[in-house]
């Protein structure tokens, strides 16, 4: 791609001409806030966080949809640039309600960030506070929180944008505007797949999963970035830990799965510290299976693997693999029966 | 052999058909029928002939006689006397068509004199369902001219030469326009009309489409040859349904007579038309959330670049221009670039129609060569103010524009001598105030509209009008601060600074402009809770004038009982417990009992 | 898949086929819409009529059972109006003349009676396919679990060459795998005929080579029996112990009567899983896994990209990872392998797997690499068979279309097919443990036409029986119209409905894989 | 629509349609019809002109009607306005009007005999 140059405040720097303005700041290190911006989306221009000031247009213009120009003058922090932020996040938090300090979206929201970067009195403005009161709980994973949209439109365009679903849309006119779902139907009513694409985008908690897990975002331990368990796609994903447990799962947008992820893959986890996971060796005795020690089940497994070798020849073995396990484990698995026991009886549910 | 001697047209638009022409209409057809002159006189259904505040009209031709506010039971008298023996009815005629003795025909009275007629040239002459009439005056010669004669380039070369700018608001050069689609790559393109005409009290858009659908069918097809189109979409609102219903039957006649179709005049040029209807929402009117709408999604605006020329419908380039702006078209191929330049000043060319109501004399459409001042329009040509009233103030713009004042009247009405006073051309309303509009009322008219018509999508216009409107409310109250003003102007600031379209980015210029040209009303509903023009009710008392009898039926009708007063004695209303019902004022029998 | 998966969103057309991969394969689902709203078009097959059928250019209800009845009457109308690719045969491909035969006696109208949709519409099919530059197939479980499933995989290929499909970008002959790691069980030798690296336990070489990598001897040149022949080995006795890892064939498989009679034939056997499932609870010895978020390693997706598994958590109790166990077993057994980590693991696939001779932790720490990677300076592989097939010339097969081993009579007179849903996982033995997902789908239920339905004189979600020649459950109906007349469908996930106790154990003479698509079924009112 | 001709014959059978509504026409012809006029028989009179008037194709002349012209003997009457020039014909019948039209609205010779000069003389 052809360079051209451009200049951000004040300093000239060069950039591929197919480059919007938000694209060229960032590369370069030019800080610019956005609340609707998704580099997976086409550009919306909704939230109006990302204005700047190009020299020669009329009005600010928003750095997520305008591409460079060669010759282009851009200011990011002019007053004019601030003010108008200040406005917009103004406006935004007169109209979202007060609950942060009980929000699981805290230490984790833009819009709490960004009023909290731009010094936002959060109790002296003076506008009137609105209250739809309207939270729809009906989807088993996640709620929607009217009062807490900012209607940055994020989910509406992944639901049909990534998703290709379209089961969330625009609702209402002006001031009554919201987030709903075809018809005015409840979520779950709706063509929702539950895919969760939504509540990963959205800035705020107005989207947000149903857990019963206690944790605030400043306490997350780690996210590990690892492997889906489910279907044969690989989607990545990141398990959020506290506190040795999986509380959440964020899918990275620089993926196969580009982000996206389905029902399973996203809320499909909570199987993991459920209390009858096996914790203990079992052994049959007298019929039942009682809980062992390591020890004697793996005496157990080797003395009855010596004595059948033993009296029945290595193909009275057969093993079953696992395509839910780990390469390592599948080879593994093999090579004991392979190399150990000598029989090919090795096999897996790869045709199910 | 044809035998008529006589035409009587009846309009048909959509303000004299609510009026009932409908039925005046079919009285006529009656009546002729009894008189046995329905060889001799046709009767026409017309569109609209601008005086709405007239209707019904009816002109019977040839003499042009003028007859307003016609009713069922005159038209007997009608065909007796003017079509039968020949005798204009004078007392029917339209006041300003008789001076005197003299009777004037329609073209001679001042309304229209001082008009100068060309995007409404066919209206309330031809009859627009007839494809006949429309090529009887010239019809599609300029589509012949156009495909068979010239290259595109010299069609968009002509547009660009006759400075035509856009009729829908912004006043963007047309030609140029043009320019951008045809030389944009796709791999189709499209022509679209924006007929979605939402400023409250304009209809300038559909009377042309009521009275003059060929007008705009044909400028779309010369539009479709420039650029390179095959397929162009018009899209309407719903609400105009005679509009609808005379494109429809235009288009089928078009289709019929192949001016829309396939190898139209035998060359390669084929093309297209398809109607679509919009639910009306204003922000549609924007032309990114109207293509947005003839895709089928919610109308909501998006970001430009890239602009229509280059990713418009389904994101091929696209050229929309609104009605008015299309049937310039075919006068400016028929006389030329030079003889529309001859109309209107250097850099606004042409005319414009303008929807002039409010306190004026005669309401309804006009056109007039751009370069006229605004007094003409109001005095001479809307008969100035009724009642002997005060002029405020003039409105024009609609919700996207601002309050000029008598400092203005001798302004040149252009696009941006428009722009400079602080208002705009917008698409053509002008509403006249007078001294008893509260300008603090009339911003908050404006802004309750664009509050109710914001789209939602972006944060300035959803939310920063709303808050705009809530201080608006709170000055009408009488509970305003004085730092208000100052919020007012920095929302409206910031919200024309950074909103999305067009919509947002206009939205505060009533408010603007009123505080700049009206501060000391604002200051005087916060300062003093005072509303001058005696609008905000929250700032009027009702109070008792010496003019009282003591009568005590005022006492007694008050629902809270809070006036006082013996018998005889002069009554005094307790302001603290008044709820400015008006019920005593009803029930006063000297009007001692005032609201001020 | 010989392609990858960000491959799909920029092909010209999509045939799929035998796949609901809305479902399935979600997220692939979302990339295969986006290449529909991107321009592509899309022709869909499947006996019902699945989300993607509502984006299709041409959607065509077959029969289950029915795939080569529809590739081959395609095939005909892309020969009969010459639009395959001349050249590429030519030059890419054998045995052509001989397929060409086959197929031009094989009718259109022929194929549209079998397959029970319009000729027409076959033909528009076929067209869409043929005239697209680039073209992608895509299928599942609905091509390969047939008792002849390798004859349909071998028409997908033929349709693929036919029309210079394969070795192309956005092309391609894709099968979406249905588990996270099937496609590496396979690679790395959880088959009975291979070594890792699909490296043959016939072939002499490949047997010196493990023993020496592996430092022991008289490795097994016999192939190993398949999962259906282990269960009959159990019946019959000849097999003794059974050692499962993280598999549930007692609700998996086909005919769970003819299983669950071998469960109890096994002279001992040996359960690792998360769970205590169905199967764990025929074993003698349980032995506690840790799941896939308790421990290292890799899978491998469909599009033969090796990705990293990561520990977030400690296991519960004294669960260990799977690898962990067999380690400590071979011990045991008297087998030192030294590994101290999967890593270690991974490096001793590399050195025997040529596939993944290249792959390492290092080189996948961000994104995987696909396979063929054999060398640590080797990018990975996109697509297959570019500019030349892995065997050399791609070889067609003529394919004739067999019916199904089970139809339909008077008795059984339904055809039943299975699969999964969107909320739940094979077995269930996750899914059905998360709340939320349970309760999307808490039950079974059996897919019913409104026609055939009011033939049976059944209400919506009425209970009924369901046999076959095997067994008999009950379960709820759900009426749609969305499945073909005379066709059932069940979802397989329910152990206490298990639509396994109904399937036929039917296999593929080739690959053993039983037929679940299509078995023959009756339904009674209760 | 295959050429312009097509569309110029189309015009033109369409602009006689509604000349009528022109009203800058260069001769008007203003038929007396009040109650004196009609008695007379200046409804045929009226009619014929205007047939004619179509008949010939003469768009740009008017045909209208007034009241009592005043000369109530002398009806039907009509006046023919051109250039600002004004003749008035009396006593007329359909033929004549006819006559009137050929001679003097065509060619531009005043039908002189049947004028009011005449008919005073």
């Amino acid at each position: 791609m052809k360079k051209i140059e451009i200049s951000i405040n004040g300093n000239k720097i060069e950039v591929p001409s197919n480059y919007t303005i938000l694209e060229a700041a960032r590369e370069n290190g030019y800080r610019i806030p956005t609340l609707c911006h998704d580099d997976r989306l086409k550009p919306s221009g909704a939230c109006r966080m990302c204005v700047v000031e190009v020299e020669g247009a009329r009005s600010l213009v928003t750095s997520c949809s305008t591409p460079v120009r060669a010759g282009m003058v851009v200011k990011t922090n002019s007053d004019r640039v601030v003010n108008s932020r200040k406005t917009t996040l103004e406006l935004l938090w007169a109209d979202h309600n007060y609950d942060c300090l009980t929000c699981n979206k805290a230490g984790n929201c833009d819009l709490q960030d960004l009023c909290y970067e731009h010094d936002i009195d959060p109790l002296d403005g003076p506008y009137i506070k609105y209250s739809s009161n309207h939270v729809d709980k009906t989807n088993e994973f996640y709620i929607f929180d009217e009062d807490k949209c900012i209607l940055c439109g994020k989910c509406v365009r992944a639901c049909s944008e990534l998703e290709g679903v379209g089961a969330i849309t625009f609702s209402g006119r002006g001031h009554h505007t919201h987030i709903s779902h075809p018809f005015e139907k409840e979520m779950l009513l709706s063509d929702c797949v539950s895919c969760g694409t939504c509540v990963s985008v959205c800035p705020t908690g107005a989207l947000m999963e149903k857990t019963n897990a206690k944790f605030r975002n400043w306490d997350i331990d780690k996210k590990v970035k690892t492997t889906c368990t489910y279907c044969g796609v690989g989607c990545q994903l990141e398990l959020v830990v506290h506190d040795n447990k999986v509380v959440r799962i964020d899918a990275p947008a620089d993926s196969i799965n580009k982000g996206i992820t389905c029902v399973k893959g996203k809320f499909g986890y909570k199987f993991i510290d459920r209390d009858d996971r096996l914790k203990m060796p079992l052994i049959r005795k007298k019929g039942k299976l009682v809980e062992s020690s390591w020890d004697e089940a793996y005496d157990l497994i080797a003395s009855k693997m010596t004595s059948t070798l033993e009296n029945y020849g290595p193909d009275s073995f057969a093993a079953l693999s696992s395509a839910r396990c780990t390469n390592e484990e599948n080879y593994i698995l093999q090579k004991l029966f392979r190399g150990v026991i000598k029989t090919n009886n090795v096999d897996h549910c790869a045709r199910l | 052999m044809s035998l008529v001697r006589s035409h009587v047209l009846i309009c048909g638009g959509t303000g004299c058909t609510s009026s009932g022409s409908i039925s005046i209409h079919e009285k006529f057809e009656e009546c002729i029928k009894k008189f046995g002159l329905d060889k001799e006189v046709k009767v026409v259904k017309t569109g609209c002939f601008g005086l709405c505040e007239a209707g019904p009209i009816v002109v019977v031709y040839p003499e042009g006689a003028f007859y307003s506010h016609v009713k069922v039971e005159d038209i007997e008298r009608i065909t007796e006397e003017h079509l039968y023996k020949g005798r204009i009815v004078k007392d029917l005629l339209f006041k300003q068509a008789l001076e005197g003795d003299v009777i004037k025909s329609v073209n001679e009275v001042q309304f229209y004199k001082k008009q100068k007629r060309v995007v409404l040239k066919n209206c309330g002459v031809i009859n627009p369902e007839v494809i006949e009439e429309y090529i009887a005056f010239d019809g599609y010669k300029a589509l012949g001219k156009v495909v068979t004669e010239m290259t595109q380039q010299e069609v968009v070369d002509e547009i660009k030469k006759s400075g035509l700018r856009g009729r829908g608001g912004g006043g963007f050069p047309t030609g140029l326009k043009w320019q951008f689609t045809l030389d944009a790559i796709g791999k189709e393109k499209y022509v679209a009309c924006n007929a979605d005409e939402g400023d409250p009290g304009a209809f300038m858009d559909r009377s042309v489409l009521e009275g003059d659908p060929h007008s705009v069918i044909e400028a779309m097809a010369i539009a479709g040859y420039a650029i390179g189109a095959s397929k162009g979409f018009i899209y309407i609102r719903a609400e105009y349904p005679i509009a609808v219903e005379r494109l429809e039957i235009a288009l089928a006649q078009a289709k019929e007579l192949g001016v829309i179709g396939d190898n139209i005049f035998s060359t390669d040029f084929s093309f297209d038309l398809e109607i679509r209807l919009g639910a009306g929402a204003f922000v549609c009117g924007e032309e990114t959330a109207l293509i947005e709408s003839i895709e089928g999604r919610r109308g909501m605006p998006r970001p430009r670049p890239p602009f229509p020329a280059n990713k418009g419908i389904f994101q091929m380039p696209t050229l929309l221009n609104n009605v008015e702006t299309y049937a310039n078209i075919t006068q400016i191929i028929l006389n030329g670039a030079e003889w529309f330049r001859s109309i209107g000043t250097e850099k606004s060319p042409g005319t414009k129609v303008f929807a002039l109501g409010g306190k004026i004399n005669n309401t309804g459409l006009v056109e007039i060569p751009m370069g006229m001042t605004l007094r003409e329009v109001i005095y001479d040509i809307g008969g100035g103010i009724p009642n002997g009233k005060a002029f405020k103030a003039v409105q024009t713009g609609g919700p996207s524009g601002g309050c000029l004042t008598y400092k203005h009247l001798d302004e040149q009405i252009t696009y941006d001598n428009l722009v400079r006073l602080g208002s705009m051309m917008g698409s053509g309303g002008m509403i006249v105030l007078d001294e008893d509009n509260c300008m603090v009322d009339v911003a908050r008219f404006f802004l309750d509209f664009t509050v109710d018509e914001s789209c939602g999508k972006c944060t300035p216009c959803r939310e920063g009008t709303k808050r705009m409107l809530e201080l608006l409310n709170k000055i009408c109250d009488g509970k305003g601060e004085i730092e208000d003003i100052a919020r007012l102007e920095n929302l409206a600031v910031n919200i024309k600074d950074s909103s999305l379209c067009g919509l947002g980015q206009t939205a505060p210029n009533p408010v603007l402009s009123t505080i700049k040209n009206f501060r000391h009303e604002y200051i005087s509903h916060i300062e003093d809770k005072k509303c001058e023009a005696g609008v905000c009710k929250a700032l009027l008392k009702v109070t008792i004038t010496d003019k009282c009898i003591g009568c005590t039926a005022c006492t007694k009708v008050c629902p809270v009982d809070c006036i006082s007063g013996s018998r005889k004695e002069m009554h005094v209303i307790d302001q603290n417990l008044c709820i400015k019902c008006g019920a005593c004022i009803e029930k006063c029998p000297v009007n001692a009992i005032i609201l001020k | 898949m010989t392609n990858s998966i960000g491959e799909i969103e920029n092909t010209d057309a999509l045939f799929v086929i035998g796949t609901n991969t809305t479902e399935n394969h979600p997220v692939i689902g979302t990339f295969m819409k986006k290449a529909v709203r991107n321009g592509a078009k899309l022709v869909v097959a499947d006996p019902r009529e699945i989300e993607l059928a509502n984006y299709a250019d041409v959607y065509l209800q077959i029969n289950p059972g029915s795939n080569v009845a529809l590739l081959n009457a395609m095939m005909n109308v892309i020969i009969s109006e010459d639009l395959y690719a001349k050249e590429y045969i030519e030059s890419r491909t054998v045995n052509f003349e001989d397929m060409k035969k086959t197929i031009l006696e094989f009718s259109v109208e022929e194929g549209a009676r079998i397959c029970g949709v319009d000729a027409e519409d076959i033909r528009k099919a076929a067209r869409i396919y043929a005239e697209a530059d680039k073209a992608g197939i895509y299928y599942a479980m609905g091509i390969t679990q047939q008792s002849d499933g390798t004859n349909h995989v071998k028409s997908i290929a033929n349709l693929g060459m036919l029309c210079g499909n394969v070795g192309i970008e956005s092309g391609g002959i894709n099968p979406l795998r249905g588990q996270n790691n099937v496609q590496g069980a396979c690679d790395l030798g959880a088959l009975p005929n291979v070594y890792p690296g699909y490296q043959k336990v016939t072939n002499a070489d490949m047997k010196a080579k493990f023993e020496k990598a592996w430092n022991v001897e008289g490795l097994s040149d016999k192939v190993g029996l398949t999962i259906p022949k282990i269960m009959d080995g159990g019946i019959s006795g000849d097999v003794k112990f059974l050692y499962i890892m993280g598999e549930n064939p007692m609700v998996s498989d086909p005919d769970l009567n003819h299983i669950e009679k071998a469960f109890d034939n096994f002279d001992f056997i040996v359960v690792q899983d998360i769970f205590l499932s169905e199967t764990a609870e025929k074993a003698d010895v349980v032995l506690p896994a840790a799941c896939f978020a308790e421990k290292e390693g890799t899978f491998t997706n469909t599009e033969r990209r090796i990705q990293r598994v990561r520990k977030a958590v400690n296991a519960p109790g004294e669960a260990k990872a799977d690898w962990v166990i067999i380690n400590d077993i071979m011990k045991k057994m008297g087998y030192e392998n030294n590994f101290n980590s999967a890593n270690d693991i991974m490096e001793e696939i590399a050195m025997v797997t040529p596939q993944y001779g290249g792959i390492t932790y290092d080189r996948i720490e961000k994104v995987g690499l696909q396979w063929p990677c054999p060398t640590k300076d080797h990018p990975g592989t996109k697509y297959l068979h570019k500019g030349e097939f892995a065997i050399g010339k791609g070889k067609f097969t003529a394919v004739e279309y067999k019916e199904p081993a089970e139809v339909v009579d008077p008795e059984y007179n339904l055809v039943l097919t299975t699969g999964r849903v969107l909320y739940h996982y094979h077995t269930g033995t996750m899914t059905r443990k998360v709340e939320g997902l349970n309760n999307m789908v808490s039950k079974s239920y059996i897919e019913i036409s409104p026609l055939t339905a009011k033939g049976l004189k059944l209400e919506d979600d009425e209970l009924v029986a369901i046999s076959s020649r095997r067994g008999k459950i009950e379960v709820n109906i759900k009426i749609t119209k969305r499945i073909k007349d005379h066709v059932v469908f069940m979802p397989f996930h329910f152990a206490e409905a298990a639509a396994n106790r109904l399937t036929n154990a039917a296999l593929d003479p080739i690959t053993d894989i039983p037929e679940y698509k299509v078995c023959a079924v009756k339904i009674e009112k209760l | 629509m295959k050429s312009l001709d097509e569309l110029a014959k189309i015009r033109e059978k369409a602009l006689k349609k509604v000349s009528t509504r022109n009203s800058d026409k260069k001769v008007r012809i203003v038929v007396g019809m009040a109650t004196c006029g009609i008695s007379a028989g200046a409804r045929p009179v009226l009619n014929a002109l205007v047939e004619e008037v179509n008949k010939r194709e003469l768009v740009d002349v008017e045909v209208t009607q007034t009241g009592c012209i005043g000369i109530c003997r002398l009806e039907p009457i009509f006046e023919v306005y051109q250039n600002g020039e004004k003749v008035t014909y009396v006593n007329m019948t359909a033929e004549k009007a006819r006559e009137v039209v050929a001679n003097h609205i065509v060619n531009g010779n005043v039908v002189s005999k049947y004028t009011i000069g005449a008919y005073e003389k």
